[in-house]
């Protein structure tokens, strides 16, 4: 069982506002890991620190026992770790296809000049596109579309960039069950086709029935590891969510 | 696959652009048509150039005009100083916009938005000291007096040959951008455009990225700068590093609308118009300053996305009520997220 | 995608109705000269901008001199209609001016705009075009280095010789008298530092010495520190080689140091009628050159300031005056030539200036091969309150008071 | 080697110099910590106060210093109207750029509209006192530059305490600090961003009296403003009040001092080597306002 992503003692604070009060993680590679704790716990702070987005004022990031810490987040990407967005984000005055094509890294000056909408690279991203159910939107402008097929473009867009490791920031944020069932089936899938996922989840039905390792943050550290079944019986996790 | 069509009617427009430029000369009926041709088109290239940068990744520079003014003064002391022909010193000078735009590029693209603005002024403004001030090297006040290319021209022949030029510059410079438009790179920085992080996240080296297109707006800028400087002769710090020139440009291209090809070419037509309009509407006030600053507001607030756009765009939402109305709602979502992103970062 | 076509289709309409467009506006307004038909003269003036200020003066110049000259039944028996642009005080605009005034609107002459720094720019079209080129404000020497054919200054001296008459006299006084130490000042500006260091040069030759030497940006409004400068050096005179409101705004930060020199001279401020005023009336003893007095005793000059008077209710200024001058250049050259149309008159007109000297209301003019005039500057300065001219003696009328008493 | 005397004089004409650099920015600032904006009309405006100043004392002969009983209210007024009606109406995602244009386009109009009123005359308003100085061991200080600067510190303290000891000064740091907290502890942002600019533009009424007190104005003169403060700003630290008043007098003395070796001219380059040094080196400023990080 290697690691995938860990942190050790990883701090954050904006003003006074602590954020990540030394929290020290590690996901497990090749698993479904879920990240769960009341609002405000850190979690997308986490996110952002260990996707580059926001400098940590101390502690370490490793993915894959290098350590990522200082790099920029393209870098990051680069690295292997692909992200969504909590509201998610994707690029509104581009079309679907477009959107997913951004995720292609040009080899160099002489790649970067090559056409964008390169054949093979279309094929793989329609690809993308189809398996999300949203090839019929290729050529519509993101910003048309609704918030639900706007999540599953921008899974595709993420997808694209080929992640080893992909970090779903609250993919089940207002979305509808149907939708709920299809982006949970995915990422089984996905985990069986050897991607590791790490999941900030409000939903518990989702988390328990797609994780196989959970964490539970709270004032902006761990507070509990380990299979569903186990973090369903653990008192500190209701303590910390009914705010015992 | 509409974007097939797209390209052949970008050819044909080229096609009809390039049949207006050739035969322009002979129509003008006298040179002073041809002098003002020669400046729109001059205005036409420079906002084109301004577009590698204002139209690909969104962010605005007032400052091109100086990059222009540096172009000119580069090419003319290249061809007095140090006896280059005068196209060799305008390709040479091109260059060394260029290179100077690289450690300008990394103070201003590092952080967001503002400080690229706030340096983009400052560029002008500081040209414009160095240049009056350094005036063993520049000639400063006195002015520097570029030598012709073609001594032998009579004024009318030098138009009519700077006017072939130009056009041939706002060609390359428009075949450029339609190259980078439709290239992987120039996908990633309409991504960068569209929303910077998310275009990081994706692994897109938005800095390098910003950089590059930064050093070609630049270089392009100093070609036209520098061309211009071959046919007009004459230059004043104070008139090759003005905030007003920079602004037109910024006027012209947003106003024909930054995301396409023609958009900046089409500004400058009408801004060019426009000026000369104004100067003769409001003869010797300066109201023209009002007036051009009233369109720049209305332009921002009203129709960011240029004229021609909104036009389009008002046609479709005739066309089809239904999406415009889906567009309304995504549209303020997307402003709603932006809001509640900023907290988490 | 669809909405692309339109966008392609606007962009070259648009090409094309600027060619209709600039086509149609160009006309047929060459006009064929007849002997009722008026003199139609091109001028680009900067009456918006920075320049604006002089510029308006130089306009009143020209308009006076156009209904003096109607009044008297015009050149050539034609009447002389002004045509004015505004160059927004902007070279490339005063390029496109005369562009339009000889290439479109066919205007039959043109003469100078103002400011040293749109002449050399407005005076190359002209000589490419083979216009005669008067022009009333290009007093810098770089003007005269652009190898024109045409172009004349219609004033007595460039600017780096309006102190020449002081300079002689300064260097004439006994060595003990004589200040042996200067400050000089000057706006960058071709004009304002050409007149500064004019005097420079021949007081340096001639032993004074140069302590402080400052060029400050046209943009300048703050002249604390140079005025700290100049008061700290002690120097015995200062030198400013100022337009109007600099000299002004140095003057006042030199007062507010309390520094008292024992002469003080600035190009073109103090003869300004609200200079006085400006410094709050301490101007006893300031001097200034000048290339035009209303009293100068020149039978032109008469009739130019009874007339402008009686037109404008002011007496003429030196813009005016140089504008006018101008104008009377260009119409002793056209009755001389006897014609006044683009073309060969015009070469005619520009050789008939090189070999004679015109009276005007400034005194007798002549122009070396470069078109630089031969004279020399008067030199006012304020006795009394009020500004008299000093220098040279021939024609003072008031005596040099040397030291010049506080301010 | 200049003499002490005269070093002395430029450290105390480069105070008063920065203390009047330091009130106009403080407003510069304002604006950019309260919304993300740079807002280039900021030196228009100024010059606007100016001619009003000068406007008031030429034609009804009133003392400039009181044009501001006027001119404060009517341009906290302007300034509250200009975010609520224009700049609040700007797509958020291109704020920061659209807000430069747009202000840029309102410098152009005020410009144009100044010209208009009173011509490209330059003026200078003619006090009684303009001249008069007294001696502060050796050195001398004019009266109007005193009075400027006793303006600039003034308003600024006034600016302090209201920014510190006030309920409206603490729901304004909030909403600088962190908007949307801001508004989940109930802060109504707009309208205190509305107040924020109201406060920065009458602080350019303040400056631009005290400006009319000693300088030549000009239309067009605003464009020789706007690039100093925009300089000091960013040295200050975007969006931080007090950082914007420690670079400015700092930048202030350096002007004043390099004028001295250096001359005019190239002294004024000293802001622009500060602002391209600070983005290269440390783009956050060097007076605190993390804001910068990010813009």
């Amino acid at each position: 069982m290697t690691t995938s992503l860990e942190t050790t003692d990883l701090r954050k604070a904006f003003g006074g506002v602590v954020a990540l009060d030394g929290a020290t993680v590690s996901f497990r590679h090749g698993q479904v890991n879920a990240l769960i704790g009341p609002n405000g716990s850190g979690k997308t702070t986490f996110f952002n620190c260990v996707t580059g987005m926001i400098r940590a004022d101390s502690g370490r990031i490793t993915y894959r026992g290098s350590d990522i810490a200082r790099k920029a987040p393209h870098a990051i990407a680069r690295a292997g770790v692909g992200r969504t967005f909590q509201l998610c984000r994707v690029f509104p005055r581009m079309s679907a296809l477009d959107n997913v094509l951004a995720a292609v890294r040009p080899g160099g000056l002489a790649g970067g000049l090559r056409g964008a909408r390169h054949r093979a690279e279309v094929d793989r991203a329609r690809g993308w596109l189809t398996r999300l159910g949203i090839e019929h939107l290729a050529e519509i402008e993101a910003r048309n579309m609704s918030w639900g097929q706007q999540k599953l473009l921008e899974l595709a867009g993420v997808l694209m960039g080929e992640p080893e490791t992909v970090l779903l920031d609250e993919p089940a944020g207002g979305v509808n069950p149907a939708l709920l069932d299809r982006i949970g089936t995915l990422v089984r899938e996905l985990n069986a086709e050897g991607r590791t996922f790490v999941i900030v989840e409000h939903n518990m039905d989702l988390v328990m029935s797609i994780s196989d390792h959970i964490v539970v943050f709270d004032r902006g550290r761990p507070i509990a590891e380990g299979p569903p079944a186990l973090i369903r019986t653990d008192e500190r996790v209701l303590g910390a969510y009914l705010g015992v | 696959m509409p974007n097939v069509s797209k390209r052949v009617l970008t050819g044909v427009g080229l096609v009809l652009l390039a049949a207006a430029a050739i035969s322009f000369p002979s129509l003008a009926p006298n040179p002073y048509i041809l002098s003002a041709g020669i400046v729109v088109v001059n205005y036409a290239v420079l906002a084109t150039s301004w577009n590698f940068v204002g139209g690909f990744t969104g962010y605005i520079s007032l400052g091109h005009g100086a990059l222009a003014g540096l172009g000119g003064y580069a090419t003319a002391l290249l061809v007095t100083k140090a006896g280059l022909p005068s196209f060799v010193a305008l390709a040479v000078a091109a260059l060394l916009v260029a290179a100077l735009a690289v450690p300008i590029g990394l103070a201003a693209l590092r952080v967001r938005g503002a400080s690229f603005v706030i340096v983009s002024i400052a560029l002008v403004l500081i040209l414009l000291l160095v240049f009056q001030s350094w005036a063993s090297f520049t000639g400063g006040s006195r002015g520097l007096v570029v030598p012709r290319p073609f001594p032998g021209l009579l004024r009318p022949e030098h138009h009519r040959v700077f006017f072939y030029l130009f056009s041939g510059l706002l060609a390359l410079a428009l075949l450029a951008w339609w190259l980078i438009d439709r290239s992987r790179f120039g996908l990633g920085l309409k991504a960068i455009r569209e929303d910077e992080d998310k275009a990081e996240s994706l692994g897109t080296p938005t800095f390098a990225y910003k950089l590059i297109v930064f050093v070609v707006s630049a270089a392009f800028t100093a070609l036209a700068g520098g061309l211009y400087a071959l046919w007009f002769g004459d230059l004043d710090p104070v008139f090759q590093f003005s905030i007003l020139t920079g602004s037109y440009l910024v006027l012209m291209a947003l106003l024909g609308g930054v995301r396409n090809l023609f958009g900046p070419l089409a500004g400058a037509l009408i801004v060019g118009i426009a000026l000369e309009y104004f100067k003769g509407q409001f003869g010797n006030t300066p109201l023209h300053l009002v007036a051009t600053g009233v369109l720049l507001g209305l332009v921002v607030m009203f129709m960011p996305d240029g004229v021609l756009p909104a036009l389009g765009s008002l046609v479709q939402r005739f066309r089809k009520a239904e999406q415009g109305s889906i567009r309304e709602v995504s549209a303020s979502e997307l402003l709603a997220q932006r809001k509640r992103e900023e907290v988490r970062q | 995608m669809r909405s692309s076509l339109r966008r392609t289709r606007w962009a070259t309409a648009l090409g094309a109705t600027t060619i209709l467009a600039l086509g149609a506006c160009s006309g047929d307004d060459g006009g064929s000269e007849s002997a009722d038909d008026p003199i139609v003269v091109g001028i680009s003036l900067p009456l918006t901008g920075d320049f604006s200020e002089p510029g308006k003066g130089v306009q009143q110049g020209y308009q006076a001199w156009a209904k003096i000259t109607n009044d008297k039944g015009g050149l050539l028996g034609r009447q002389i209609e002004l045509k004015i642009l505004d160059d927004q005080s902007n070279a490339d605009r005063v390029v496109a001016d005369y562009e339009q005034l000889i290439g479109s609107d066919k205007v039959d002459l043109v003469v100078g705009p103002f400011s040293t720094r749109l002449v050399v720019p407005a005076g190359r079209v002209a000589e490419e075009y083979g216009m005669l080129f008067v022009e009333p404000a290009g007093a810098a020497k770089e003007v005269f280095q652009q190898g024109f054919k045409n172009l004349f200054y219609a004033a007595p001296a460039v600017a780096n010789d309006h102190y020449n008459h002081l300079a002689e006299y300064l260097l004439a006084m006994p060595a003990a008298e004589r200040p042996k130490t200067a400050a000089y000042a000057a706006m960058d500006d071709p004009f304002a530092q050409g007149t500064a260091y004019g005097l420079k040069e021949k007081l340096e030759a001639g032993g004074i010495k140069t302590v402080v030497n400052e060029v400050y940006p046209p943009n300048t409004t703050d002249f604390g520190s140079i005025a700290a400068k100049i008061a700290a050096s002690k120097a015995d005179m200062i030198v400013g080689g100022s337009q109007y409101q600099d000299g002004v705004n140095l003057i006042v930060a030199l007062q507010q140091l309390n520094y008292q020199p024992k002469l003080a001279a600035f190009s073109t401020a103090p003869t300004n009628p609200e200079f006085a005023e400006a410094i709050g009336n301490k101007t006893e003893g300031v001097l200034s050159p000048t290339g035009y007095s209303q009293d100068a005793p020149y039978p032109s000059n008469k009739e130019f300031v009874e007339k402008y008077k009686a037109a404008y209710g002011v007496e003429p200024e030196e813009d005016q005056a140089n504008a006018y001058t101008t104008g009377q250049v260009v119409a002793a050259a056209v009755t001389a030539a006897g014609c006044a149309e683009q073309g060969d008159c015009q070469k005619k007109l520009a050789e008939w200036v090189h070999a004679n000297t015109v009276e005007t209301v400034v005194g007798p003019l002549s122009w070396d091969e470069t078109g630089k005039p031969k004279g020399a500057h008067m030199i006012q300065q304020w006795v009394g309150g009020d500004i008299k001219i000093v220098l040279p003696a021939a024609v003072k009328e008031a005596d040099f008071v040397y030291p010049k008493p506080a301010w | 080697m200049p003499s002490g005397a005269l070093l002395f004089q430029s450290i105390i004409l480069g105070l008063l110099l920065g203390g009047l650099y330091a009130l106009l920015a403080a407003g510069l600032t304002l604006y950019f910590g309260i919304m993300r904006v740079v807002m280039i009309a900021h030196s228009a405006f100024l010059i606007l106060a100016a001619y009003l100043a000068w406007w008031s004392h030429a034609r009804l002969g009133i003392d400039p210093l009181l044009s501001m009983i006027v001119t404060v209210p009517l341009f906290f007024g302007a300034g509250v109207l200009l975010q609520r009606m224009l700049l609040s109406r700007l797509r958020s995602a291109t704020l920061t750029m659209m807000s430069v244009l747009l202000t840029f386009a309102i410098a152009l109009i005020v410009e144009g509209l100044l010209g208009y009123a009173f011509t490209g005359t330059q003026r200078r308003i003619q006090l009684g006192y303009g001249s008069a100085s007294f001696g502060l061991f050796g050195a001398r200080i004019a009266v109007v530059k005193l009075i400027a600067f006793g303006l600039a510190v003034i308003s600024l303290a006034v600016l302090y305490l209201l920014m510190k000891r006030t309920t409206f000064g603490w729901a304004l740091r909030a909403t600088i600090q962190h908007r949307d907290a801001a508004r989940l502890v109930g802060i109504d942002t707009e309208k205190v961003a509305g107040y924020g600019f109201g406060i920065g533009l009458a602080t350019a009424a303040i400056g631009g009296t005290a400006l009319s007190l000693d300088t030549t104005i000009y239309p067009s003169l605003h464009w020789h403003w706007i690039g100093p403060l925009m300089a000091i700003i960013v040295v200050g630290g975007l969006g931080s009040v007090p950082g914007a008043a420690a670079a400015a007098i700092l930048l202030g003395l350096m002007q004043s001092l390099l004028q001295i070796p250096m001359g005019t001219t190239w002294a004024q380059t000293i802001f622009y080597l500060a602002l391209f040094a600070t983005l290269a080196f440390r783009p956050q400023g060097f007076f605190g306002g993390r804001l910068a990080q990010r813009f």
